[in-house]
Protein backbone atom coordinates (compact mmCIF):
# COMPACT_ATOMS: atom_id res chain seq x y z
CA UNK A 1 0.00 0.00 0.00
CA UNK A 2 1.22 3.62 -0.78
CA UNK A 3 -0.74 6.81 0.56
CA UNK A 4 0.95 10.52 -0.95
CA UNK A 5 -0.63 14.19 0.66
CA UNK A 6 1.27 16.20 -2.69
CA UNK A 7 1.77 19.96 -2.55
CA UNK A 8 1.99 19.80 -6.47
CA UNK A 9 -0.38 19.07 -8.90
CA UNK A 10 -0.07 14.63 -9.50
CA UNK A 11 -0.45 12.67 -12.79
CA UNK A 12 -2.89 9.55 -11.57
CA UNK A 13 -2.09 7.97 -14.60
CA UNK A 14 1.96 7.63 -13.78
CA UNK A 15 1.28 6.86 -10.15
CA UNK A 16 -0.76 3.86 -10.81
CA UNK A 17 1.91 2.78 -13.64
CA UNK A 18 4.87 3.48 -11.05
CA UNK A 19 2.46 1.65 -8.36
CA UNK A 20 1.73 -1.47 -10.19
CA UNK A 21 5.10 -2.49 -11.11
CA UNK A 22 5.84 -3.47 -7.48
CA UNK A 23 2.95 -5.43 -6.84
CA UNK A 24 3.57 -9.22 -7.42
CA UNK A 25 3.47 -10.35 -10.87
CA UNK A 26 0.09 -12.45 -11.89
CA UNK A 27 -2.48 -12.03 -8.63
CA UNK A 28 -4.37 -9.77 -9.56
CA UNK A 29 -7.40 -9.85 -12.22
CA UNK A 30 -8.40 -6.52 -11.65
CA UNK A 31 -8.13 -3.09 -10.52
CA UNK A 32 -10.93 -0.21 -9.70
CA UNK A 33 -9.54 3.30 -9.91
CA UNK A 34 -11.55 6.35 -8.92
CA UNK A 35 -10.53 9.69 -9.49
CA UNK A 36 -11.70 13.12 -8.43
CA UNK A 37 -11.15 15.82 -10.76
CA UNK A 38 -11.58 19.71 -9.81
CA UNK A 39 -14.60 21.11 -11.97
CA UNK A 40 -15.35 24.28 -12.99
CA UNK A 41 -18.54 25.04 -11.32
CA UNK A 42 -20.31 23.53 -7.77
CA UNK A 43 -23.89 24.08 -5.84
CA UNK A 44 -24.19 26.26 -9.06
CA UNK A 45 -21.52 28.62 -8.96
CA UNK A 46 -18.51 29.06 -11.13
CA UNK A 47 -15.44 28.24 -9.32
CA UNK A 48 -12.39 29.57 -10.36
CA UNK A 49 -10.15 28.17 -7.82
CA UNK A 50 -10.21 26.19 -4.84
CA UNK A 51 -7.43 25.72 -1.77
CA UNK A 52 -7.16 22.37 0.02
CA UNK A 53 -6.36 22.11 3.54
CA UNK A 54 -5.37 19.36 5.48
CA UNK A 55 -3.73 18.31 9.55
CA UNK A 56 -0.64 17.26 8.45
CA UNK A 57 0.35 13.87 10.23
CA UNK A 58 -3.47 12.93 11.23
CA UNK A 59 -4.83 13.18 7.68
CA UNK A 60 -2.06 10.88 6.42
CA UNK A 61 -2.59 8.32 9.45
CA UNK A 62 -5.99 8.45 8.67
CA UNK A 63 -5.49 7.26 4.74
CA UNK A 64 -3.26 4.46 5.65
CA UNK A 65 -5.82 3.24 7.98
CA UNK A 66 -8.15 3.34 4.72
CA UNK A 67 -5.72 1.41 3.19
CA UNK A 68 -5.20 -1.26 5.66
CA UNK A 69 -9.01 -1.87 6.28
CA UNK A 70 -9.50 -2.10 2.42
CA UNK A 71 -6.76 -4.97 1.84
CA UNK A 72 -8.02 -6.94 5.50
CA UNK A 73 -11.47 -7.19 4.63
CA UNK A 74 -11.08 -7.60 0.71
CA UNK A 75 -7.98 -9.54 0.80
CA UNK A 76 -6.16 -6.59 -1.79
CA UNK A 77 -3.02 -7.29 -3.47
CA UNK A 78 -2.44 -3.44 -3.24
CA UNK A 79 -3.98 -0.17 -2.67
CA UNK A 80 -2.94 3.57 -3.39
CA UNK A 81 -4.22 6.90 -2.49
CA UNK A 82 -2.95 10.34 -3.69
CA UNK A 83 -4.42 13.29 -2.11
CA UNK A 84 -3.98 16.72 -3.47
CA UNK A 85 -3.93 19.83 -0.56
CA UNK A 86 -2.55 23.73 -1.61
CA UNK A 87 -4.02 25.61 -4.78
CA UNK A 88 -6.07 23.67 -6.97
CA UNK A 89 -7.70 24.98 -10.52
CA UNK A 90 -10.13 23.36 -12.68
CA UNK A 91 -9.24 19.91 -13.99
CA UNK A 92 -6.31 19.28 -11.64
CA UNK A 93 -7.33 15.86 -9.96
CA UNK A 94 -7.76 16.13 -6.50
CA UNK A 95 -8.12 12.46 -5.34
CA UNK A 96 -7.07 8.86 -6.38
CA UNK A 97 -7.57 5.81 -4.85
CA UNK A 98 -7.09 2.08 -6.07
CA UNK A 99 -7.51 -0.98 -5.38
CA UNK A 100 -5.99 -4.24 -6.91
CA UNK A 101 -7.22 -7.69 -6.59
CA UNK A 102 -8.02 -11.44 -7.77
CA UNK A 103 -11.77 -10.51 -8.85
CA UNK A 104 -13.76 -7.52 -9.72
CA UNK A 105 -15.96 -7.74 -7.39
CA UNK A 106 -13.77 -7.03 -4.30
CA UNK A 107 -11.82 -4.68 -6.49
CA UNK A 108 -15.09 -2.47 -6.61
CA UNK A 109 -16.06 -2.56 -3.49
CA UNK A 110 -12.89 -1.58 -1.95
CA UNK A 111 -12.20 1.75 -3.95
CA UNK A 112 -15.63 2.74 -3.28
CA UNK A 113 -15.22 2.02 0.54
CA UNK A 114 -11.92 3.79 0.12
CA UNK A 115 -13.30 7.16 -1.19
CA UNK A 116 -16.26 7.13 0.98
CA UNK A 117 -14.24 7.13 4.08
CA UNK A 118 -11.91 9.22 2.79
CA UNK A 119 -14.81 11.87 2.08
CA UNK A 120 -17.07 11.39 5.06
CA UNK A 121 -13.25 11.08 7.63
CA UNK A 122 -10.14 12.29 6.17
CA UNK A 123 -9.31 15.51 7.70
CA UNK A 124 -9.41 18.16 4.42
CA UNK A 125 -11.14 21.20 4.42
CA UNK A 126 -12.03 22.65 0.64
CA UNK A 127 -12.18 26.45 0.11
CA UNK A 128 -13.39 27.70 -3.36
CA UNK A 129 -13.11 30.89 -4.91
CA UNK A 130 -16.25 31.92 -6.85
CA UNK A 131 -17.92 34.40 -9.05
CA UNK A 132 -19.91 35.29 -5.47
CA UNK A 133 -16.39 35.34 -3.37
CA UNK A 134 -14.59 32.84 -1.27
CA UNK A 135 -16.46 29.86 0.68
CA UNK A 136 -15.17 27.03 2.64
CA UNK A 137 -17.10 24.22 1.39
CA UNK A 138 -19.63 23.19 4.53
CA UNK A 139 -19.57 19.34 3.64
CA UNK A 140 -19.57 16.63 1.15
CA UNK A 141 -22.16 15.11 -1.29
CA UNK A 142 -23.51 11.87 0.61
CA UNK A 143 -22.61 9.10 -1.54
CA UNK B 1 0.10 20.14 32.26
CA UNK B 2 1.29 21.10 28.72
CA UNK B 3 -0.95 20.54 25.75
CA UNK B 4 -0.26 21.42 22.10
CA UNK B 5 -4.19 22.83 20.80
CA UNK B 6 -5.09 22.58 16.76
CA UNK B 7 -7.85 24.66 15.09
CA UNK B 8 -8.45 24.03 11.41
CA UNK B 9 -9.82 25.48 8.10
CA UNK B 10 -13.06 27.75 8.85
CA UNK B 11 -13.21 27.23 12.63
CA UNK B 12 -9.31 28.56 12.78
CA UNK B 13 -10.19 31.73 10.44
CA UNK B 14 -13.21 32.41 13.46
CA UNK B 15 -11.17 32.02 16.15
CA UNK B 16 -8.41 33.83 14.44
CA UNK B 17 -5.89 31.28 15.74
CA UNK B 18 -4.20 28.01 14.39
CA UNK B 19 -2.11 26.49 17.23
CA UNK B 20 -1.71 26.92 20.65
CA UNK B 21 0.28 25.47 23.91
CA UNK B 22 -1.93 25.36 26.77
CA UNK B 23 -0.77 25.24 30.36
CA UNK B 24 -3.47 23.61 31.71
CA UNK B 25 -4.99 21.93 35.07
CA UNK B 26 -4.58 17.76 35.53
CA UNK B 27 -8.12 15.86 34.54
CA UNK B 28 -9.29 18.00 31.60
CA UNK B 29 -11.45 16.47 28.60
CA UNK B 30 -11.80 18.20 25.50
CA UNK B 31 -14.70 19.72 26.55
CA UNK B 32 -12.30 21.82 29.16
CA UNK B 33 -9.68 22.18 26.98
CA UNK B 34 -12.10 23.78 24.27
CA UNK B 35 -12.98 26.26 26.88
CA UNK B 36 -9.83 27.36 28.28
CA UNK B 37 -8.52 27.69 24.67
CA UNK B 38 -11.15 29.52 22.71
CA UNK B 39 -12.14 31.74 26.51
CA UNK B 40 -15.32 29.91 26.45
CA UNK B 41 -16.26 30.32 22.70
CA UNK B 42 -19.43 29.30 21.81
CA UNK B 43 -18.81 25.63 20.51
CA UNK B 44 -20.13 24.94 16.73
CA UNK B 45 -22.93 22.23 16.11
CA UNK B 46 -20.61 19.89 13.81
CA UNK B 47 -17.57 20.55 15.64
CA UNK B 48 -15.10 17.22 14.94
CA UNK B 49 -12.02 16.82 17.54
CA UNK B 50 -9.00 14.27 17.82
CA UNK B 51 -6.48 13.94 20.38
CA UNK B 52 -3.03 12.89 19.28
CA UNK B 53 -4.19 12.31 15.85
CA UNK B 54 -7.16 9.99 16.48
CA UNK B 55 -10.97 11.14 16.11
CA UNK B 56 -12.28 11.51 19.86
CA UNK B 57 -15.38 12.58 21.69
CA UNK B 58 -15.95 15.97 24.20
CA UNK B 59 -15.99 13.71 27.19
CA UNK B 60 -12.27 12.34 26.76
CA UNK B 61 -9.66 13.09 29.03
CA UNK B 62 -6.76 15.17 27.47
CA UNK B 63 -3.47 14.15 29.37
CA UNK B 64 -0.13 15.75 29.68
CA UNK B 65 1.67 15.95 26.40
CA UNK B 66 -1.23 15.46 24.25
CA UNK B 67 -1.83 17.35 20.56
CA UNK B 68 -5.47 17.83 20.86
CA UNK B 69 -7.13 19.45 17.56
CA UNK B 70 -10.55 20.82 16.94
CA UNK B 71 -12.45 20.94 13.22
CA UNK B 72 -14.96 21.34 10.68
CA UNK B 73 -16.76 18.43 9.02
CA UNK B 74 -14.30 17.26 6.74
CA UNK B 75 -14.77 17.85 2.62
CA UNK B 76 -12.04 16.53 0.98
CA UNK B 77 -11.69 13.69 -2.18
CA UNK C 1 -17.00 7.51 -26.17
CA UNK C 2 -14.42 5.56 -27.59
CA UNK C 3 -14.12 1.88 -28.00
CA UNK C 4 -11.19 -0.15 -29.59
CA UNK C 5 -10.50 -4.04 -29.90
CA UNK C 6 -6.44 -4.37 -30.00
CA UNK C 7 -4.79 -7.21 -30.84
CA UNK C 8 -1.60 -5.68 -29.53
CA UNK C 9 -0.79 -5.42 -25.84
CA UNK C 10 -2.02 -1.90 -24.97
CA UNK C 11 -1.16 0.45 -21.78
CA UNK C 12 -4.14 1.24 -19.57
CA UNK C 13 -2.73 4.62 -18.29
CA UNK C 14 -1.93 6.03 -21.80
CA UNK C 15 -5.09 4.94 -23.31
CA UNK C 16 -7.08 7.23 -20.30
CA UNK C 17 -4.73 9.98 -20.29
CA UNK C 18 -5.08 10.36 -24.17
CA UNK C 19 -9.03 9.73 -24.28
CA UNK C 20 -9.40 11.86 -21.56
CA UNK C 21 -7.66 14.89 -22.78
CA UNK C 22 -10.35 15.01 -25.43
CA UNK C 23 -13.04 15.53 -22.76
CA UNK C 24 -14.47 18.99 -22.05
CA UNK C 25 -12.66 20.87 -19.34
CA UNK C 26 -14.33 21.68 -15.95
CA UNK C 27 -16.95 18.95 -16.78
CA UNK C 28 -16.35 15.72 -14.90
CA UNK C 29 -15.70 15.01 -10.91
CA UNK C 30 -15.23 11.75 -11.24
CA UNK C 31 -14.12 9.07 -13.27
CA UNK C 32 -14.17 5.24 -12.63
CA UNK C 33 -11.79 2.80 -14.03
CA UNK C 34 -11.70 -1.02 -14.08
CA UNK C 35 -8.88 -2.62 -15.29
CA UNK C 36 -9.10 -6.95 -15.23
CA UNK C 37 -5.53 -7.81 -15.79
CA UNK C 38 -4.43 -11.59 -16.69
CA UNK C 39 -3.66 -13.97 -13.96
CA UNK C 40 -0.99 -16.59 -13.40
CA UNK C 41 -3.53 -18.84 -12.27
CA UNK C 42 -7.07 -20.04 -12.55
CA UNK C 43 -9.84 -22.45 -11.09
CA UNK C 44 -6.71 -24.28 -9.57
CA UNK C 45 -4.91 -24.26 -12.28
CA UNK C 46 -1.48 -22.53 -13.47
CA UNK C 47 -2.26 -20.50 -16.80
CA UNK C 48 1.07 -20.13 -19.21
CA UNK C 49 -0.72 -17.99 -21.99
CA UNK C 50 -4.33 -17.56 -23.19
CA UNK C 51 -5.90 -16.54 -26.55
CA UNK C 52 -8.52 -14.19 -27.01
CA UNK C 53 -10.97 -15.04 -29.93
CA UNK C 54 -13.98 -12.24 -30.86
CA UNK C 55 -16.24 -11.83 -33.75
CA UNK C 56 -14.72 -8.54 -35.17
CA UNK C 57 -17.55 -6.48 -36.49
CA UNK C 58 -20.55 -7.68 -33.45
CA UNK C 59 -17.72 -7.41 -30.63
CA UNK C 60 -17.24 -3.81 -31.41
CA UNK C 61 -21.50 -2.82 -32.16
CA UNK C 62 -22.06 -5.00 -28.93
CA UNK C 63 -19.16 -2.58 -26.94
CA UNK C 64 -20.22 0.82 -28.53
CA UNK C 65 -23.73 -0.53 -27.45
CA UNK C 66 -22.55 -0.46 -24.27
CA UNK C 67 -20.78 3.26 -23.87
CA UNK C 68 -24.09 4.01 -25.12
CA UNK C 69 -26.14 3.17 -22.36
CA UNK C 70 -23.64 3.56 -19.93
CA UNK C 71 -23.57 7.44 -21.03
CA UNK C 72 -27.71 7.96 -21.46
CA UNK C 73 -28.02 5.96 -17.92
CA UNK C 74 -25.59 7.90 -15.84
CA UNK C 75 -25.51 10.77 -18.02
CA UNK C 76 -21.61 10.48 -18.67
CA UNK C 77 -19.02 13.21 -19.92
CA UNK C 78 -16.75 10.55 -21.62
CA UNK C 79 -17.00 6.91 -21.66
CA UNK C 80 -13.68 4.34 -22.80
CA UNK C 81 -13.43 0.52 -23.50
CA UNK C 82 -10.45 -0.98 -24.58
CA UNK C 83 -10.80 -4.88 -25.07
CA UNK C 84 -7.16 -7.26 -25.93
CA UNK C 85 -7.51 -10.21 -28.97
CA UNK C 86 -4.88 -12.43 -29.68
CA UNK C 87 -2.09 -14.27 -27.25
CA UNK C 88 -1.71 -12.66 -24.03
CA UNK C 89 0.50 -13.58 -21.31
CA UNK C 90 0.15 -12.91 -17.65
CA UNK C 91 -0.08 -9.20 -16.07
CA UNK C 92 -1.06 -8.48 -19.99
CA UNK C 93 -4.17 -6.03 -19.38
CA UNK C 94 -7.12 -7.57 -20.75
CA UNK C 95 -9.83 -5.04 -20.71
CA UNK C 96 -10.43 -1.44 -19.72
CA UNK C 97 -13.76 0.61 -19.45
CA UNK C 98 -14.00 4.13 -18.32
CA UNK C 99 -16.59 6.16 -16.66
CA UNK C 100 -16.13 10.19 -16.62
CA UNK C 101 -19.42 11.79 -14.80
CA UNK C 102 -20.15 15.07 -12.92
CA UNK C 103 -20.09 13.26 -9.62
CA UNK C 104 -18.40 9.89 -8.21
CA UNK C 105 -21.98 7.61 -7.45
CA UNK C 106 -22.23 7.75 -11.35
CA UNK C 107 -19.02 6.56 -11.99
CA UNK C 108 -18.55 3.80 -10.15
CA UNK C 109 -22.25 2.68 -11.39
CA UNK C 110 -21.83 3.19 -14.87
CA UNK C 111 -18.28 1.29 -15.16
CA UNK C 112 -19.54 -1.52 -12.99
CA UNK C 113 -22.58 -1.72 -15.52
CA UNK C 114 -20.13 -1.47 -18.73
CA UNK C 115 -18.13 -4.28 -17.36
CA UNK C 116 -20.55 -6.65 -15.97
CA UNK C 117 -22.69 -5.89 -19.44
CA UNK C 118 -19.13 -6.89 -21.35
CA UNK C 119 -18.48 -10.33 -19.08
CA UNK C 120 -22.29 -11.14 -19.86
CA UNK C 121 -22.68 -10.20 -23.28
CA UNK C 122 -19.48 -8.98 -25.66
CA UNK C 123 -18.68 -12.09 -28.33
CA UNK C 124 -15.54 -12.44 -26.35
CA UNK C 125 -13.94 -16.30 -25.72
CA UNK C 126 -10.79 -17.22 -23.91
CA UNK C 127 -8.85 -20.51 -24.28
CA UNK C 128 -6.15 -21.11 -21.34
CA UNK C 129 -2.72 -22.46 -21.70
CA UNK C 130 -2.17 -24.74 -18.50
CA UNK C 131 -0.13 -27.08 -17.08
CA UNK C 132 -2.86 -29.28 -17.87
CA UNK C 133 -2.80 -28.59 -21.51
CA UNK C 134 -5.44 -26.32 -23.73
CA UNK C 135 -8.87 -25.42 -22.52
CA UNK C 136 -11.64 -23.28 -23.51
CA UNK C 137 -12.79 -21.06 -20.50
CA UNK C 138 -16.76 -22.08 -20.59
CA UNK C 139 -17.88 -18.88 -18.13
CA UNK C 140 -17.38 -16.17 -16.89
CA UNK C 141 -18.00 -15.46 -12.77
CA UNK C 142 -21.65 -14.55 -12.26
CA UNK C 143 -20.04 -11.03 -11.09
CA UNK D 1 -31.58 -17.33 -51.20
CA UNK D 2 -27.67 -16.89 -49.63
CA UNK D 3 -26.83 -16.41 -46.31
CA UNK D 4 -23.29 -16.83 -44.33
CA UNK D 5 -22.77 -18.61 -41.52
CA UNK D 6 -20.00 -17.96 -38.71
CA UNK D 7 -18.46 -20.34 -35.57
CA UNK D 8 -16.86 -19.33 -33.23
CA UNK D 9 -14.63 -20.46 -30.46
CA UNK D 10 -15.01 -24.37 -29.21
CA UNK D 11 -18.26 -24.56 -31.65
CA UNK D 12 -16.24 -23.98 -34.53
CA UNK D 13 -13.12 -26.00 -33.68
CA UNK D 14 -16.33 -29.05 -32.68
CA UNK D 15 -17.77 -28.48 -35.86
CA UNK D 16 -14.75 -27.98 -37.77
CA UNK D 17 -15.90 -24.77 -39.34
CA UNK D 18 -15.81 -21.15 -39.08
CA UNK D 19 -17.45 -19.77 -41.76
CA UNK D 20 -19.55 -21.41 -45.18
CA UNK D 21 -22.19 -20.00 -47.56
CA UNK D 22 -24.99 -21.83 -47.81
CA UNK D 23 -27.42 -21.46 -50.23
CA UNK D 24 -31.09 -22.28 -49.00
CA UNK D 25 -34.43 -22.19 -49.39
CA UNK D 26 -36.68 -19.04 -48.08
CA UNK D 27 -38.52 -19.11 -45.08
CA UNK D 28 -35.70 -20.24 -42.41
CA UNK D 29 -35.44 -19.79 -38.62
CA UNK D 30 -31.80 -19.69 -36.88
CA UNK D 31 -33.08 -23.41 -35.79
CA UNK D 32 -33.58 -24.46 -39.78
CA UNK D 33 -30.30 -22.82 -40.77
CA UNK D 34 -28.04 -24.16 -37.76
CA UNK D 35 -29.95 -27.62 -39.07
CA UNK D 36 -28.62 -27.06 -42.75
CA UNK D 37 -25.16 -25.48 -41.58
CA UNK D 38 -24.21 -28.64 -39.57
CA UNK D 39 -25.78 -31.25 -41.15
CA UNK D 40 -27.90 -31.77 -37.95
CA UNK D 41 -25.60 -31.81 -35.74
CA UNK D 42 -26.63 -32.04 -31.68
CA UNK D 43 -27.25 -28.48 -30.91
CA UNK D 44 -25.47 -27.30 -27.58
CA UNK D 45 -27.59 -26.04 -24.72
CA UNK D 46 -26.66 -23.30 -24.10
CA UNK D 47 -25.82 -21.94 -27.56
CA UNK D 48 -25.85 -18.40 -28.66
CA UNK D 49 -27.00 -17.07 -31.64
CA UNK D 50 -27.19 -13.60 -34.04
CA UNK D 51 -28.81 -12.46 -36.98
CA UNK D 52 -26.31 -8.95 -38.85
CA UNK D 53 -24.66 -9.01 -35.45
CA UNK D 54 -27.45 -8.47 -33.24
CA UNK D 55 -28.18 -11.52 -30.62
CA UNK D 56 -31.14 -13.41 -32.14
CA UNK D 57 -33.52 -16.37 -30.86
CA UNK D 58 -33.87 -19.70 -32.58
CA UNK D 59 -37.63 -18.93 -33.99
CA UNK D 60 -36.05 -15.59 -35.51
CA UNK D 61 -36.45 -15.72 -39.14
CA UNK D 62 -33.75 -15.05 -41.60
CA UNK D 63 -33.46 -13.56 -44.77
CA UNK D 64 -31.45 -13.70 -47.95
CA UNK D 65 -28.30 -12.07 -47.43
CA UNK D 66 -28.18 -11.96 -43.56
CA UNK D 67 -24.71 -13.11 -41.76
CA UNK D 68 -25.61 -15.91 -39.22
CA UNK D 69 -23.36 -16.93 -36.35
CA UNK D 70 -23.16 -19.10 -33.65
CA UNK D 71 -20.62 -19.51 -30.60
CA UNK D 72 -20.61 -20.61 -27.20
CA UNK D 73 -21.26 -18.62 -23.71
CA UNK D 74 -18.86 -15.47 -24.08
CA UNK D 75 -16.23 -15.18 -21.67
CA UNK D 76 -14.11 -11.50 -22.22
CA UNK D 77 -13.40 -9.44 -19.81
Amino acid sequence: MKVTVSSIPFDPWSMLEEYQQQLPSGQFGGSNIFVGTMRDFNVGDSVAEMTLEHYPGMTEKHLEKICLQAIDRWQLVGALIVHRVGLLLPDDPIVLVAAWSAHRKEAFEASRFMIEDLKHSAPFWKKEKTTGGIRWVESNTPS
Amino acid sequence: MTITVKFFASLSEQLGKKEISLNAQDNLTLENVWSQATNNAVMPTKLLMAINMEYAQLTDPVNDGDEVAYFPPVTGG
